[in-house]
């Protein structure tokens, strides 16, 4: 579909500067960076760190696949594989997934979405970075200091007592980090319930805010169960108690249901932002109406809301009860319909649209199609009887990086490029960013596809060596890795080279009808010099023409 | 011109505005306060006293019941929660209600564990 | 389902020999393998239905074919088929796998009883007839085997890919899967829960072979002694048999074909003795006190390896007559190994676990 | 040029000079909030979704003591026999009155008396302060008696309470060494609720040297306001450890 029309229109670059005043410069030196109460600030500090921390977890990733490269275990030891692999996932769950959309573009955009001037808690927010950062320093210290290898699930009693690795700083590290998560999402709850201009009632609010409301809903709720959760890991560490030891009267299941009752809804902690993201930019790029606003946006709460029963599908063949197995199947299969419901009304967008292929589409394009396979193959691993052979194999280990990766990654790079211009004022490369988009794609694929057959074949997932039959789709998915690696740098290195040599990008290049796009870029530290009154729906592309026709007049 | 009055309207609708759910500011005098008071205390009485006589089944169920009629009457009224809009209201019974859910759901495994075979 | 047509075995055999797909090795996997391929025809229908429509959309309505976009508010139809359909698909899964789940997980009653142990990180089979294994599990094909686990130390996972089966080995319970072999073979058996740095070492061979094989397996690698009669031994050691001897004046209910019965316990609860209670009963007595009997039992918790008890508890199970612990109640007076009873229970050692 | 939503609609300069207005007569007002009363509303519901976040942090506490009184019910009663119901009525009592205290500091606040407000957050402190050091006896004791769970717990008073002089009847070694199970969900309980008083407690030292300054005697009262909200949700979660650990195991059922 190589199609040469475009939406996008800059100003005149001979002419074109980017503003006297905004966020960005109006106050200078670092310090006027860490102390700032302004949400564009620390989402821009909030996007440095998750991209240093998804760069090391993607090290990690990479040592992991090379070890893989061959069945015998030659690279490095036993336990140093099993360090990289729970480093690999502490690091890309707990300090990049959870954050990535929220922490970043959420943080940047809601407010501006919602028309106010910041978010209601701006010390709070700066807060929950420095929380995040402290976890995120101490998880180097635990890497550092020899690493940590429970695996991100910490399972006990091996976590407990079996371990003799950095476990408890690993775990303060994730509960602090836990803390940073809940204050982002409480800022979020109460600026869109409290802080929506004049006008901006619930319809009229873009999907994106929907879906990072649901999310903070989960935040909010899951994640002190997490917490508590850690806490009674890291007593029974110290002090040799056992709520969760058999030998001492307690029930290792009893951790496994507490853990997984806040880390299933942290999935979609994860995925819902990112879906919000996809819906303003298929939306934007097809000039339409997200197809069923309202059904998008409830399909947000309902995933919120039944992601909550969902969590003991983790458990299917751990020993719980079979009659409880069946409704949290049962439970699993529900909350698998809303994003059906996402992926067709998506799909729907773009019917008798006017469609353009700039690179955010293409990423969302690629989250459509890898997340439709990564949500079917969670209704494989939802049903009870099938459950048994794949859980635990590599099935569920390509399961969730279609839906983490495939899904949540693409839009998160959906997402930073398409309000690149809106954070930076600048333009990125369009046709190298074209080719990241693509090789990102067919990376993905590589490296994920044969993980399904290998699951399939019986591979189990966190294995150091594994029987020489599985070389070959391990080989190819060892390479696929590597195109993905070349897929993410490629962002870094332009994304990097835009700050200073990109196109001045002007208010809107995009054409969209977002509020953040109907303010300067990069924005003004108070977003609106007043606060706008919102006048017409979300997605209106007819108000926007009508609004340039009047500038143009009111120009000329 | 009428289509910027209409757009005016809009924005003057009291439904419309930045915060649907207003609660309007109530002070509670001392006077309720003490009430409460009296009555926590007396209820703590109350519940100490039954833990002391023998009813079987229903010592917990007194105690609990009690306990959360003391809560109820702190949320209602120490923390003004009586006179406060209706999203607090939801706030509140949406933590309690994710609260129950999560007893419920994952004690409905452990009692079901003994009815299955394995 | 047509498990058996020569279409399935074509299909099966073509996958496999692609290296794509593991051998159908037990009676289970057919059952598995069709709900597997009818996910895999709803995934694939789904995902190209989806691809389709954004490719045809992409290609029809874009911008230098199609400049003006056509604003649609939405349609209740249309939300409501692809809110229906996918449920109803999804639904059909469900009950699919429950159906599965079952299948899997109830053992049909003429099953062969084996002992597996984990421990890291090692599995260690124990045969009815004493055979111990390490890594590795010989069965007799065409014969339901039921597999009673138990883990020493931390959760490890039992998985045969071949045979579809897996099943958590959890500390302090036992936890059972059973399977029928169909090929005399080996196949893999994986640890699949992540149990500690040796966890890829975790792993083992299940022979498969046909009954007159196993039975000359059986005859050669025997230790001499059953599980039952290590379980008599230790019974006499331990001292059980001073209470457990079925006299009129014992102290301890009588155990001869107590397996499998219903007991009433002091709390008026209603049990059946089967190898968890039993286990349960030995190492936290008093929470198992029979009706008509004192607490008095001390725990041997933390004094009997898993390994003894599973030797204890077959040994319970076959026990028909007492005959033979009076006996060996008059000549052994062995009772030192007993642990002191609880009335002089401030001793720490008798009752630390 | 920006912002042109708004500027085709000349009325709303008007509220934007409002928020002028009060941003000048409010020192406390930030600058993002329309209103003071937008500013106060959402401080107080953001209070109440931290209070949300906490009720999900004691209740995985509450379902493991749930589960393992069910377990272990035997050790749980006789264990629990061992808390002092006087000094645990006396607990209740004085955080009852501190809240009560609590609740009048708001009252002050709101209608800005300023020095009893000040002599109501000392007396609501004072309690809280009492409330701890009660604790610390009881906390003391069970050390003394190795009731503290872990490598030191002595069940001896459990298995033979005739030695020691309690009317229990004596629990078998294996259920007996269950009692440290209550005891460690008693101390990670009480624990957890006592951080949270110390955390409180904390503030309140704070507070009153605020309201000393007496930057809550003109109208701003959100601080105290949500302070409170906080030191009443820590009552409440006493409200039912009181009942759970202390009473309702005094007559088991069988």
């Amino acid at each position: 579909m190589s199609s040469t029309a475009t939406i996008v229109s800059l100003p005149d670059q001979a002419t074109a500067r980017l503003p006297k005043r905004s966020y960005l410069n109006n106050e200078d030196g670092l310090l006027s960076w860490l102390l700032t109460g302004d949400h564009k600030r620390i989402a821009i500090l909030y996007l440095i760190s998750i991209t240093f921390f998804f760069f090391i977890g993607g090290a990690f990733a990479g040592l992991i696949r090379l070890e893989l490269l061959t069945p015998q275990p030659d690279l490095v030891a036993a336990d140093t594989y099993n360090k990289f692999f729970t480093m690999h996932g502490i690091i890309m769950v707990f300090l990049f997934l959870v954050p990535s959309v929220p922490a970043t573009i959420g943080n940047f955009l809601i407010p501006i979405m919602v028309g106010a001037k910041d978010l209601a808690f701006p010390k709070i927010n700066l807060l929950s970075w420095y929380l995040y950062v402290v976890g995120g320093i101490m998880v180097l210290a635990a890497l550092v200091l020899g690493g940590v290898d429970t695996g991100w699930t910490f399972t006990t009693p091996l976590s407990t007592h079996y371990l003799n690795t950095h476990v408890i700083t690993a775990a303060l590290a994730i509960f602090v980090a836990g803390f940073s998560s809940i204050f982002t999402g409480l800022n979020f709850i109460v600026t869109i319930h409290r802080m929506r201009c004049p006008g901006m009632t619930w319809f009229r609010l873009p999907l994106f805010v929907w879906s990072n409301y649901a999310a903070s809903l989960l935040m909010v709720l899951g994640t002190p169960v997490l917490a508590i959760t850690l806490v009674l890991v890291l007593l029974e560490r110290v002090f040799g108690i056992g709520v969760f030891d058999p030998t001492k009267g307690g029930d290792p299941l009893l951790f496994q249901h507490l853990f997984w009752f806040y880390s299933h809804p942290a999935v979609y902690i994860m995925i819902l932002p990112g879906m919000g993201v996809i819906s303003e930019i298929i939306s934007t790029f097809s000039r339409k109406r997200v197809f069923g606003y309202t059904a998008v946006a409830f399909s947000s709460v309902a995933i919120a809301l039944f992601g909550f029963f969902v969590w003991a599908h983790h458990m299917f063949i751990m020993g719980v009860s079979n009659y409880s197995a069946l409704v949290f199947s049962l439970l699993t299969m529900l909350v698998a319909v809303p994003s059906a419901i996402k992926v067709f009304n998506w799909a729907f967008t773009l019917q008798k649209g006017s469609i353009t292929f700039e690179t955010p589409m293409l990423y969302a394009f690629g989250f459509l199609g890898l997340f439709t396979i990564g949500g079917l193959t969670g209704v494989f691993l939802g049903s009870l009887g099938m459950d048994i052979h794949l859980t635990e194999t590599y099935f569920i280990v390509a399961h969730f990086h279609f839906v983490m990766v495939g899904g949540m990654l693409m839009a998160f790079l959906s997402g930073v490029h398409f309000w690149w211009p809106k954070m930076t004022g600048r333009m990125y490369p369009e046709s190298l960013s074209k080719l990241a988009a693509v090789t990102t794609f067919i990376g993905f694929i590589l490296t994920f596809m044969p993980q399904f057959i290998l699951g399939y074949l019986g591979m189990p997932r966190r294995y150091h060596a594994y029987p020489p039959e599985y070389q070959v789709l391990n080989v190819l998915s060892t390479a696929g890795a590597t195109v993905l690696g070349v897929g993410y740098m490629l962002p870094l290195l332009y994304l990097g080279w835009s700050l200073k040599y990109g196109a001045i990008a002007g208010d809107n290049p995009w054409q969209a009808t977002g509020l953040e796009w109907q303010i300067q870029s990069p924005p003004l530290t108070e977003n609106f010099i007043e606060i706008p009154i919102m006048d017409h729906e979300a997605y209106d592309y007819e108000w926007l023409e009508q609004k340039q026709k009047n500038e143009v007049t009111t120009v000329g | 011109m009428a289509e910027i009055a209409h757009h005016h309207a809009e924005a003057e609708d009291p439904t419309n505005v930045t915060n649907p759910e207003h609660g309007s500011h109530h002070i509670v005098t001392p006077r309720v306060y003490a009430m409460v008071f009296g009555t926590l205390l007396l209820f703590t009485a109350i519940t100490v006293i039954a833990a002391f006589i023998d009813l079987s089944w229903a010592n917990p169920v007194i105690a609990l019941f009690i306990a959360c009629f003391k809560a109820v009457i702190v949320i209602l009224f120490f923390m003004h929660v009586k006179y406060q809009s209706r999203l607090i209201k939801m706030t509140i019974a949406s933590g309690f209600f994710m609260f129950i859910s999560l007893i419920v759901m994952t004690l409905s495994d452990y009692i079901s564990r003994s009815w299955g075979l394995w | 389902m047509g498990i058996s047509s020569v279409l399935w075995q074509f299909l099966v055999k073509w996958l496999h020999s692609s290296a794509l797909f593991p051998v159908e090795a037990s009676t289970i996997a057919p059952y598995t393998d069709a709900l597997y391929f009818f996910l895999v025809a709803v995934s694939l229908v789904g995902l190209a239905f989806v691809t389709i429509l954004i490719f045809y959309f992409s290609l029809r309505y874009r911008k230098d074919k199609h400049p003006v976009a056509v604003q649609i508010e939405g349609s209740t139809i249309l939300e409501a088929t692809w809110t229906i359909i996918p449920l109803a698909i999804f639904l059909v899964v469900f009950v699919w796998g429950g159906l599965l789940y079952f299948r899997i997980y109830n053992p049909p009653p003429n099953s062969m009883n084996i002992y597996v142990v984990g421990k890291q990180w090692m599995w260690k089979a124990e045969h009815p007839g004493g055979q111990h294994e390490i890594n590795a599990l010989h069965i007799p094909v065409g014969q339901p085997i039921q597999l009673t686990m138990i883990s020493q130390d931390v959760f490890h996972s039992f998985s045969i890919p071949d045979f579809r089966v897996k099943r958590e080995v959890i500390p302090g319970r036992y936890s059972t899967v059973w399977f029928q072999a169909t090929d005399p073979g080996t196949y893999h058996i994986f640890c699949t829960q992540y149990c500690g740095t040796l966890h890829s070492g975790m792993i083992g061979e299940v022979t498969a072979m046909s009954a007159a094989d196993y039975k000359k397996w059986l005859d050669g690698s025997t230790s001499g002694t059953s599980l039952a009669q290590n379980g008599e031994r230790l019974f006499a050691s331990m001292g059980c048999n001073a209470c457990h001897n079925g006299n009129a004046t014992a102290r301890g209910p009588n155990l001869a074909g107590v397996y499998g019965s219903k007991l009433t316990l002091t709390d008026g609860s209603q049990v059946l003795v089967n190898d968890a209670y039993l286990r349960d009963a030995i190492l936290n007595p008093s929470q198992h006190v029979t009706a008509g009997y004192a607490p008095i039992m001390p725990t041997y918790q933390g004094q009997i390896s898993e390994d003894g008890l599973i030797d204890l508890v077959e040994y319970i199970k076959q026990l028909q007559s007492n005959y033979r612990i009076q006996q060996t109640f008059v000549t052994a007076d062995s009772n030192q190994a007993s642990p002191t009873t609880p009335s002089v229970g401030t001793n720490q050692d008798s009752v630390k676990p | 040029m920006d912002n042109t939503v708004a500027t085709e609609h000349p009325h709303t300069h008007e509220t934007a000079v409002h928020a002028e207005h009060t941003h000048v007569s409010l020192p406390q007002h930030r600058h993002h909030f329309e209103t003071v009363e937008q500013q106060r509303e959402a401080g107080s519901f953001g209070m109440w979704l931290f209070l949300l976040t906490e009720i999900m942090f004691f209740g995985g506490l509450f379902f493991a003591y749930l589960l393992y009184r069910n377990w272990y019910y035997d050790a749980f009663f006789t264990a629990s026999n061992q808390l002092s119901i006087p000094l645990g009525t006396a607990n209740t009592a004085i955080l009852i009155t501190s809240g009560f205290f609590m609740a009048l500091a708001v009252w002050c606040a709101e209608v800005r008396k300023k020095d009893m407000l000040v002599w109501t957050l000392i007396l609501t402190t004072v309690f809280g302060i009492a409330f701890l050091g009660i604790k610390y006896v009881e906390y003391h004791e069970k050390w003394e008696k190795h009731h503290i769970p872990g490598a030191h717990f002595d069940i001896s008073e459990f298995v033979n309470p005739a030695a020691h002089g309690i009317k229990e009847k004596p629990l078998p070694p294996d259920m007996a060494q269950r009692t440290q199970v209550f005891f460690f969900l008693y101390f990670a309980m009480t624990g957890m609720h006592a951080l949270h008083m110390i955390i409180g407690v904390g503030l309140l030292f704070w507070l009153i040297w605020r309201a000393r300054r007496g930057d809550f005697s003109a109208g701003y009262v959100a601080p105290i306001e949500n302070f409170g909200l906080y030191w009443h949700f820590v009552d409440i979660v006493w409200l039912f450890l009181f009942p759970l650990l202390y009473l309702i195991n005094r007559h088991p059922l069988h």
